[in-house]
């Protein structure tokens, strides 16, 4: 009947309204759902997965050694052109020439994090940071050189 | 006792023994106006922060929390900020229409603070047709959308003002049906006397289903008439981007923004008003203890109370519910709730005339 | 039941007077992303709608040509983001297609995995967002919460949480993480907690049945006729599913169905969203613990050529068919590339099936048809 | 169908095509002036019922355009693609709008990317590109853009 219809109608449709709204009542009184993360509040605690990609970075160690041998690689891998590796040559103390890095320069903001380098690179000379604040007043800032100044390459990497 | 009446009392005596009686009366109204406009003020940066932190929770988010302790001074940033905006008029617009809308609408809003009972004999007009004067003056509403859309010069403004127009006329019907059936059972327009009727009782217990019924088409339909979610088609923010104030920006933007919170909160005080009691405390039958604790609460926070719970429902329905279309929008009224609110006037009269109520 | 009107024919779109042409677009809050849509209406009812492309336009395909096979896997992270993996799938695909190497098992089911991951994400993504356009806001940042679960997830195996770049020809760049197994349980076990909300707040409200039956109807004949692929097709009763149709590496030894509606409007189109996401749960608690032993990643030369010839992969992303057709020279570079995109296809159809709608049913239709732009314009 | 059967029914109806069963797919190569004739009988026999247009681009070998048509059939699961040869000076293909409708869209794609005349093409205009860009082809190997090339 018509009459019977139109009031199963309307019964159902304040029903699945209801339903609707006990749920958002539900949130609205528990507050522990909540999964705001205060963000610049949090930095201390805030932990990024070891594999988290910001930016390439070349580590080294105590006496300002890295594992660079300056092979290119990773500028034939990289995409983009993000790194341009200008390479010296050392005189050994025998005498002999060896080609080592005099710059790793590197461009984070052409940078995708797709770390091609890093698997293209054959003595693990550069690594992913994880970083993530990488903005600057100035584009320059960017452009960033991996080796310190005055490092050498560490002893026994070929 | 420390009440509103008192204060307002002492005001009128102690203005009635030092100036003659005309110049009281204009003191009396300046400061009438200027408390309407601290209250429209306090109430705007109350119920912005509010709906914020409504929807916040709802939404499993924490909200404003850095302006002021736990964020409660965030809606007076958000002023600030709208007030050094610069207020652009598209060149194409009709300049005199585009700036005179948001007045307008803020025009009304102020009307219609006249006839609500605040709190026990706190009123700023006890006028014989105070539930009238309501319904006719909020549906002066629909002039400064109409004047903002058309005047925008923008499509989009235009389909959001006419979208408007159509709902708010047709809203306006069951709306003004549902007060009806409340006027019916009292027997009187005036705001004070429907207030003092329920003295025994609210009339959404005292007014069984009929009662009920007229209060849920009461807040749909006022939902849809202050243009909120679910029936914010004049802004349909996923559909025409803003609706009829597209085009605005700055003051003359946060003007229509506090114009549609009062107006939300004056519906909902209407609202309180009618089938909450207003400022009459809960009372429960023979229980004297109970009623003195209930007596001892002040009748302002009783009607602020009663006037909050409701925005909050109205808060509530905006973040849970998905938008109508306009053609499902005016089937709901014609279809659905017109019929239904004639039924139910209908009833509510043969309870009246039949004693039925308590 | 609201029905559409007739669908209005090409003769009857003519400009006339009383016509309102509409721009919706490039910015618009229901276009999610750069969509620039003019739309001619007749009052509330649409006549016609003309899609304007290329406001995102990067011509992938032209880059592509100078990458090598390695490279060039990355940039299409960057077509349609919310499928990344899928695309990076697709490609490392075609790649190994060309280099017929053998991929190991490991590999294959650490990429299945990730692929239905990744489709979990972006229908959840899909789901907030088309509520959304609806006007309900709160169910897109419930849809977040699990979103970013998964989004975890990738960032602690992958190192990236949108364009991880994981897959590479010959298998996947790293090995999974050791949590991954754990957290992807716990993500199993989130998701069925929290499913039922989903049709408690959205399904199953009136208001949204009402907006979306009987809206946006497209026949099977036309879907297949427009080149519509994934749940746009299969919410008109198309099997197009390219993981049943046409397996690639592990999906025809897994038990999953392919999920077909017969209505053939917005809300199948929904329906068949939400329940692939339940589909890809199962697929998942069927793999997770069973990822064999072995090589993540086959012995692959560094420097890949592919032999002289063409080669075509089709999988199914989230959005529908995704191809990657490569014409090989013998170098080390594409001499061409062609991303079929389902978007593409997919949008074309709109006009059609937008045709006598309202305004508000256009939004909802785009949302059903889920576009993401940056794949539409590549 | 499989690949065997395909060939010889193309070879029925198209004596003139050229086919290459090297790939995947079988390859039919044809003749610009044959292929609307071709594309219709594709469509239209019952046993071929080729419905699902996925992949409609052209490749520019420097020397000529090829348009490459990827062809499936929601029916018998079967694929072919379909290659035509275009003069690289003056390329001219008839549309296979009205028998797939998605070509209408991909049409407009590879008109502007490899300025291919679609004839009798309802809506021939530019989808991607912005206005003014007639007649320069990006995707064209001898296109450069001098403007927005970044140059390391």
């Amino acid at each position: 009947m018509f009459i019977v219809k139109y009031i199963k109608d309307i019964l159902g449709a304040v029903k699945s309204l209801a339903i609707g709204m006990k749920r958002t009542l539900y949130y609205f009184t528990h507050h522990k759902e909540i999964i705001t993360q205060q963000y610049p509040d949090n930095k201390d605690t805030l932990v990024l997965p070891e594999r988290f990609k910001g930016e390439v970075v070349m580590p080294h160690n105590e006496v300002n050694e890295h594992r660079c041998t300056g092979c290119t690689a990773c500028e034939l891998a990289c995409p983009n052109g993000t790194i341009k590796v200008v390479t010296k040559f050392d005189i050994t103390p025998d005498g002999k020439k060896k080609k080592a890095i005099d710059k790793l320069v590197y461009h984070l903001e052409l940078c995708t994090m797709c770390n091609l380098c890093i698997e293209a690179c054959p003595s693990d000379a550069i690594k992913m940071a994880q970083t993530f604040e990488h903005s600057v007043y100035d584009r320059s800032q960017l452009t960033k050189i991996l080796n310190n100044p005055g490092s050498k390459i560490m002893e026994g990497v070929e | 006792m420390w009440s509103f009446s008192h204060i307002a009392d002492f005001i009128h005596e102690w203005l009635s023994s030092t100036f003659n009686p005309t110049w009281t009366l204009i003191i009396e109204m300046v400061i009438a106006g200027v408390c309407v406009i601290g209250l429209f003020a306090a109430l705007g940066l109350v119920l912005v922060i509010m709906e914020r932190k409504v929807s916040a929770w709802i939404q499993i988010r924490l909200g404003p929390n850095r302006v002021g302790p736990k964020g409660m001074l965030q809606s007076l940033a958000d002023t600030l900020k709208l007030l050094v905006k610069e207020g652009m008029t598209p060149s194409g617009a009709d300049k005199f229409l585009f700036n005179l809308a948001p007045f307008i609408a803020m025009i009304v809003a102020m009307l219609l603070f006249a006839p609500i009972a605040f709190a026990k004999d706190f009123q700023l007009w006890d006028l014989n047709i105070g539930v009238l004067y309501v319904s006719a003056v909020s549906s002066i509403m629909v002039i400064s959308i109409l004047m903002a859309g058309w005047s925008s010069n923008n499509k989009y403004s235009l389909m959001g003002a006419m979208r408007s127009g159509a709902q708010i006329v047709s809203y306006e019907l069951s709306a003004g049906l549902s007060i009806l059936a409340v006027v019916v059972l009292t027997g009187s327009l005036s705001i004070s006397d429907i207030v003092m009727s329920q003295a025994d009782g609210w009339w959404i217990f005292k007014g069984h289903i009929p009662v009920i019924i007229a209060f849920i088409i009461f807040l749909i339909a006022v939902t849809a008439e202050t243009n909120r979610a679910p029936f914010d088609l004049a802004e349909a923010e996923s559909e025409l981007t803003a609706g009829f104030h597209t085009e605005y920006s700055g003051m003359k933007f946060a003007l229509f923004f506090l114009a549609e919170y009062m107006n939300v909160f004056i519906v909902c005080a209407i609202g309180a008003t009618l089938f909450l009691g207003g400022w009459m405390p809960f009372h429960i039958g023979n229980w004297e203890g109970f009623n003195h604790v209930m007596d001892w609460i002040p009748s302002s926070v009783w009607f602020f109370g009663k006037t909050f719970f409701l925005i909050f429902v109205i808060m509530w329905f905006r973040w849970t519910f998905p938008r109508l279309r306009i053609d499902q929008l005016l089937n709901l009224e014609w279809k659905y709730l017109l019929p239904i609110s004639m039924f139910n006037i209908l009833l509510a009269t043969l309870m009246a005339i039949m004693g039925w109520h308590f | 039941m609201y029905r559409q009107t007739d669908i209005i024919s090409d003769a009857q779109v003519s400009p006339q007077e009383g016509d309102l042409v509409i721009n919706v677009g490039p910015q618009h809050p229901a276009t999610h992303g750069v969509l620039h849509l003019v739309i001619t209406l007749n009052g509330e009812t649409i006549k016609k709608v003309e899609p304007h492309l290329g406001y995102i336009h990067r011509s992938i395909e032209k880059m592509c040509e100078s990458l090598t096979y390695r490279q060039f896997i990355y940039v299409t992270s960057r077509m349609d983001y919310l499928s990344a993996h899928i695309n990076n799938h697709a490609c490392a695909l075609c790649v190994e297609k060309g280099l017929q190497v053998e991929i190991p098992a490991r590999a294959q089911v650490i990429r299945v995995l990730m692929d239905e991951l990744t489709r979990i994400a972006s229908h959840e993504l899909w789901w907030g967002a088309m509520a959304m356009d609806l006007g309900a806001f709160t169910p897109f940042f419930h849809a977040f919460r699990e979103r970013e679960t998964i989004n975890d997830i990738m960032e602690e195996t992958c190192g990236a949480r949108l364009t991880m770049n994981y897959m590479v020809p010959g298998g996947v760049m790293q090995d999974v993480h050791p949590n991954f197994q754990r957290r992807v349980k716990e993500f199993i076990q989130l998701y069925k907690r929290k499913i039922h909300e989903y049709d408690e707040l959205v399904t199953g409200n009136i208001i949204f049945q009402n907006r979306m039956k009987g809206v946006g109807y497209l026949s099977p004949e036309d879907a297949v006729a427009y080149g519509c692929s994934g749940p746009v097709t299969r919410g008109s009763g198309v099997s197009s599913d390219i993981r049943k149709i046409y397996p690639y590496e592990i999906y025809d030894k897994l038990n999953f169905d392919e999920v077909l509606e017969s209505g053939g409007d917005s809300f199948a189109r929904y329906m068949i969203r939400i329940r692939e996401m339940h589909e890809s749960i199962k697929i998942i608690e069927q793999l997770i613990d069973n990822i064999p032993e072995g090589d993540f990643q086959a012995k692959t030369k560094a420097v890949l050529k592919l032999p002289k010839g063409e080669f075509y992969t089709r999988v199914e992303t989230a959005r529908g068919e995704l191809g990657v057709y490569i014409v090989s020279e013998g170098g080390t570079t594409p001499y061409r590339i062609k991303f079929r995109s389902p978007g593409f296809s997919n949008l074309s159809v709109l006009d059609h099936i937008a045709r006598g709608s309202k305004i508000g049913d256009l939004v909802a239709m785009m949302g059903t048809l889920d576009l993401v732009i940056p794949d539409i314009d590549r | 169908m499989t690949k065997e059967e395909l060939k010889i029914k193309i070879a029925e109806l198209l004596p003139a095509a050229t086919l290459d069963e090297t790939g995947e797919w079988l390859n039919v190569s044809v003749d610009p002036n044959d292929w609307l004739l071709l594309a219709q009988q594709l469509r239209t026999d019952p046993t071929l019922f080729f419905d699902y247009l996925f992949c409609l681009t052209c490749i520019d070998w420097k020397t000529h355009l090829t348009m490459v048509y990827h062809l499936s059939s929601t029916k018998h699961r079967h694929n072919i693609v379909i290659k035509s040869k275009l003069d690289r000076n003056k390329p001219e293909i008839e549309t296979v709008s009205a028998i797939w409708r998605t070509a209408g869209f991909h049409e407009r794609e590879v008109y502007e990317m490899f300025g291919v005349n679609f004839l009798n093409h309802p809506d021939l205009r530019l989808l991607i590109l912005p206005d003014g860009w007639e007649g320069k082809n990006p995707l064209r190997k001898d296109f450069e853009d001098t403007v927005n090339m970044i140059k390391l």
